[in-house]
């Protein structure tokens, strides 16, 4: 019982904290605080203890792939060498990484930022920027494979996606001068109508969803039996 | 053809991403798995440089790159109160204590929630609201008393154009609300609203997508003129 | 039903009744307490979203009909896993990118728990990649959970649900690794995403997979719609968990949130006509752009 | 017929990998200048900078960072170098937090040439005759967005009391004499998010500056509401707009076109990729789509 009441209870708690300070003014904690939003100061302390509690949960990522990487390595699974490029370059980088978080406001160890930095333009921008360039190459095959008048929505969807592609193309355009006009007004109005009305629903099912968990009674997050 | 080293293991990595187009092989693996690697160690140095060592350490523990007498000449009653968010870590880590590992629950479940409380809140002022308020000004902002004072006097007419794009408006933001009611069956009068609210969203998705094609190959552009010219030099 | 009896719901609404009364009493001021006037409206429609919430979970909990329309891509979570049974491949589960600060995690993880309940009960092998660290300890438990309540404990291994790497990009290429080389038969893309959202769907859609995809990122939607075979539109994600375990008072909860937008559609509608033809009526207050 | 639309349809998706790899690479190793169609929109920002009188001063803010150059970078190089040879005089600035600052320096030494103020390297090469601090300086980055907008309006010093390489701005003539927004003729924001609005609902509302703006593509129709309610008298849509611009910039000025084609990079040569690149895929969509109608009548027959 205790194991199970106590979560829910701190969820109920730490979720009436924001709300409270959204909704009413609390007493002047301190003298220089006369506008008196005594829970909103709270609430914003609270705030910063879940940034750095989010912070300490690296750890946990950090200890389970040395795990799971270390047991491919040791019996020799299927893929192991890249497991050990993986810690390899994970202690590497942490290596300097720290070393230079903890030495860069003294700069006394500039060659630890230098060797940090150096792996940062080498490996970590280059890799980043490539991958997000994959998207050129995805965008186009997936708009070949589904763009196809299977059925009426079909058609709509297709029919939106090339108005705007013709519309940037300097002899469409030449030949029927009111599409980039068109093309505006497809952005501005219906597109922009169909994101609202998705955005005003999903923030109900949002606001729904959370107050599911502050009552207690979506609790998937926390593993526990409906019954426990 | 470019001298430096960091330019070389760049180019490499971006030609061992790029084989994954034409298929799964060794050397796409081996910059995904350093990538990962490489991207753990950056983030744990952004997790110390931006979290710990300024908003834990210094005040905290009074240590630290980031602590100085100056910045931190007294004790303040809130630096104390930093001792909550490190036990909360700690029970976070409870985890690896098989017989207290169930405590581990408590630091989720804080966590969870605070940001459902907040995250409530949000929704309802940040986006419900608003938006609502914003749908229902559509044809209250034509009227004169309420054109904006920066369109001078003989133009403060709004076209037919105008009316009839607001009314679209209007119909497609309630449309997709119906269309995505779970009490109704789709059938009869909420059946062809909704249907015409799937319209909409076609619309949108088909439009939304065309669009942001240029962007996607504007990143595609900055690799290719990073190997171009800072690898090769042919520019 | 029974198994709410001893759950927080009564003391929660009773605190909400309380936080009524309260209020109009402390919008006096006295010693600092008070309402804030610039949230009124959030105040306002704050204690109407909960009392209509909480009355329609009592009366679904009293035996009210529930009926919820068919939700398509919910209803292939079964079927997909029953393809992987079939051609012994694993199910791969990506519960999004983002921690569980963010509801759309949340909403996912309560999907992962069918989804695990299912695989355990088919003895399906299943992979849960994460990219967030406390997103990565909340799946752990859920799986664990889903894997007893389906009386198999000896299926669940520490390997399950494993964590990858903390950047957006380096997890994308690494899901896509174990996309290609594994081949999962069904491929969950449930969460909230960013722009990985289309390299993972359409990575996944080239090994022929059953993709279905969730989210409530209204950027990201249209990139899932074009590549999975199924996809949860915003509010469709935050209904899927009430939808799948088909519980009363969750059913409730779906049902009291379709109440509010019947109330907010009308709101709109009657608030449009005011507005246009009495301009400068008393709802002015509430039309200004704040 | 159908057979070829058949094979057509279900072409590997590789091919079309290649033909996007290759739309990328060839236009940036050799021009193609494909055909270009000024829109209004860029039109109002050439002709508002060919009508002001020489010695007039324009303010120049870079609100983007290195992640969308290749959108905004050719804007900058244009617009710098048509005022420079228009004979008019350019304060930059950068308000974009991550990377403005060297966005900034690196544009303006590409179009004026390499500057070093602290030992007296002043002269343009580009554009000789012109010095650093009398015809075009930089006061570097200043965080604080709306803030910092509102009080340049008071006192552009107090905000940036040295300029980029650390001189007092009293040392400079230009940046001396700019005090505030009445002293430019109009401003011109570089922008891929909000910064670029701001300028419009914010310095030009109040101050009533005129304000154009060269964004992204991805933000330009937001931008097009300023532009159509009249709060921006000018506006380039991406690289599309930066092509239409750099079009017209290069049509009167042959040292300009000169400088643009040396470039590695420009506005031409990305609007090329970006037009052969649609040009494919709405290729492949109408051949996806004559391939799957042919099937299936044929199915039906």
């Amino acid at each position: 019982m205790f194991r199970k009441r106590i979560p829910l209870l701190l969820t109920f708690i730490a979720g009436m904290l924001p709300i409270l300070s959204f909704l009413f003014r609390g007493p002047a904690l301190r003298d220089e605080d006369p506008t008196g939003n005594g829970i909103l100061h709270v609430s914003d302390t609270f705030e910063r203890w879940m940034v750095i509690l989010a912070a300490a949960a690296l750890l946990l990522g950090v200890v389970n792939v040395f795990q799971v990487n270390l047991r491919k390595i040791s019996n020799r699974a299927q893929g192991w060498p890249y497991a050990l490029v993986f810690l390899l370059a994970l202690t590497i980088t942490g290596f300097f990484g720290l070393w230079d978080a903890f030495s860069r406001a003294s700069n006394t160890a500039w060659y630890a930022h230098a060797a940090y930095n150096w792996i940062v333009e080498a490996g970590f921008k280059p890799l980043q920027a490539t991958m997000f360039s994959l998207l050129a190459f995805y965008v186009a095959s997936a708009a070949f494979r589904a763009f196809r008048v299977r059925n009426v929505e079909a058609a709509i969807l297709l029919a939106a996606a090339l108005l705007i592609m013709l519309g940037v193309n300097p002899y469409v355009v030449r030949a029927l001068p009111f599409l980039p006009d068109l093309t505006q007004w497809t952005l501005n109005i219906p597109n922009a109508a169909a994101q609202r009305g998705i955005i005003i629903g999903a923030a109900l099912g949002a606001a729904s969803m959370a107050l599911r968990i502050l009552i207690g009674i979506e609790r998937s997050y926390l593993g526990l039996q409906k019954g426990e | 053809m470019a001298s430096e080293l960091w330019v070389w293991v760049g180019a490499l990595f971006t030609l061992c991403i790029l084989s994954f187009l034409y298929k799964d092989n060794p050397f796409f693996r081996f910059a995904e798995s350093a990538f990962g690697g490489i991207s753990m160690g950056y983030y744990i140095n952004l997790t110390f440089r931006n979290t710990f060592v300024p908003n834990l350490i210094a005040p905290l523990f009074h240590a630290g790159p980031a602590y100085s007498a100056a910045t931190y000449p007294t004790r303040e009653p809130e630096h104390w109160l930093l001792i909550a968010p490190f036990l909360l870590a700690l029970v976070l880590y409870s985890r690896y204590v098989p017989k207290i590992a169930w405590m581990s629950r408590f630091a989720l479940a804080v966590y969870v929630g605070y940001y459902a409380g907040l995250n409530m809140m949000q929704k309802l002022q940040g986006e419900v609201l608003p938006q609502s308020a914003d749908t229902i000004r559509s044809f209250w902002r034509f009227l004169p008393e309420r054109l904006p004072i920066w369109l001078d006097a003989q133009t403060r007419t709004v076209s037919w154009g105008e009316w009839i794009s607001s009314l679209v408006f209007v119909i497609g933001v309630l449309a997709v609300l119906v269309y995505f009611f779970f009490s109704a069956e789709h059938k009869g009068v909420v059946g062809g609203v909704g249907r015409l609210g799937i319209w909409f969203l076609m619309i949108s998705f088909g439009a939304a997508f065309g669009y942001t094609i240029m962007g996607r190959v504007s990143i595609l552009i900055g690799r290719v003129i990073f190997l171009v010219d800072d690898w090769l030099g042919l520019g | 039903m029974e198994s709410y009896r001893g759950s927080l719901a009564r003391p929660g609404a009773a605190l909400l009744w309380l936080a009524l009364t309260a209020a109009p009493a402390a919008a006096q001021g006295g010693s600092g307490w008070g309402i804030r006037e610039e949230n009124v409206s959030a105040l306002v429609l704050f204690i109407v979203f909960s009392i209509v919430i909480v009355v329609s979970i009592r009366l679904a909990r009293m035996g009210r009909p529930l009926f919820v329309r068919r939700i398509a891509g919910l209803n292939a979570v079964e079927e997909a896993i029953g393809r992987s049974t079939e051609l012994g491949r694993k199910v791969l589960y990506v519960p999004g990118i983002m921690s569980i600060d963010e509801v759309q995690t949340l909403a996912s993880l309560a999907v992962l728990k069918h989804v695990a309940k299912h695989t355990a009960e088919y003895g399906t092998p299943l992979d849960v990649p994460n990219k967030d660290p406390l997103t990565f300890a909340a799946a752990r438990e859920t799986v664990k959970e889903a894997y007893l309540e389906a009386g198999r404990p000896d299926l669940f291994s520490d390997d399950i649900v494993h964590y990858i790497t903390y950047d957006q990009f380096a997890y994308t290429a690494a899901v896509s690794g174990i996309m290609v080389r594994e081949k999962p038969a069904a491929n969950f893309l449930v969460g909230s995403f960013y722009a990985e959202s289309l390299l993972l769907a359409e990575a996944g859609q080239g090994t022929g997979a059953i993709q279905i995809a969730g989210t409530a990122e209204v950027a990201q939607i249209p990139f899932f719609v074009v590549t999975c075979d199924y996809t949860l539109i915003g509010e469709e994600l935050y209904a899927a968990s009430a939808y799948l375990s088909r519980e009363p008072v969750m059913l409730g909860s779906v049902k009291g949130q379709d109440f509010v937008k019947l109330m907010l559609l009308a709101w709109i509608v009657i608030g449009l006509l005011i507005a246009t033809f009495f301009g400068n009526l008393a709802l002015q207050g509430w039309l200004q752009p704040q | 017929m159908t057979a070829l639309f058949q094979r057509l349809m279900n072409i590997d998706r590789r091919w079309l990998y290649l033909l996007v790899g290759l739309a990328a690479v060839i236009p940036i190793l050799l021009p193609l200048n494909l055909p270009v169609n000024v829109a209004q929109s860029v039109q109002d920002l050439y002709d508002r900078v060919e009508s002001l009188p020489a010695g007039s001063v324009v303010l120049a803010s870079f609100d983007y960072g290195p992640s969308t150059g290749p959108e905004n970078d050719p804007m900058a190089d244009a617009f710098l170098r048509h005022c420079l040879a228009r004979d008019l005089k350019v304060l930059c600035i950068a308000l974009y937090p991550l990377g403005g600052v060297t966005e900034g320096a690196e544009e303006l030494q590409r179009a004026v040439g390499p500057l070093d103020p602290a030992n007296g390297v002043l002269e343009s090469t580009a554009f000789p005759g012109k010095f650093y601090g009398r015809d075009f300086v930089y006061l570097g980055y200043k965080d604080g967005g709306q803030a910092t907008m509102r009080q340049m309006g008071e006192n552009v010093h107090a905000v940036f009391p040295r300029e980029y390489y650390q001189a007092p701005v009293t040392d400079y003539e230009l940046s001396n004499q700019v005090r505030g927004y009445g002293d430019v003729s109009f401003v011109m924001s570089f922008a891929t998010g909000i910064i670029g609005e701001w300028w419009a609902n914010l310095v030009n509302a109040q101050y009533g500056t005129p304000v154009a703006v060269g964004c992204t593509a991805v933000s330009a129709p937001k931008y097009f509401a300023y532009y159509k309610a009249g709060q921006m008298f000018a506006l380039l849509p991406g690289l599309k707009g930066a092509a239409e611009y750099e079009y017209l910039v290069k049509q009167k000025y042959g040292q300009i076109a000169e400088a643009t084609a040396a470039d590695v990079y420009n506005a031409g040569k990305g609007w090329d990729v970006q037009s052969i690149v649609y040009t494919i895929i709405t290729l492949f969509i109408v051949i996806g789509n004559v391939g799957f109608l042919l099937e299936r009548r044929q199915r039906r027959s």
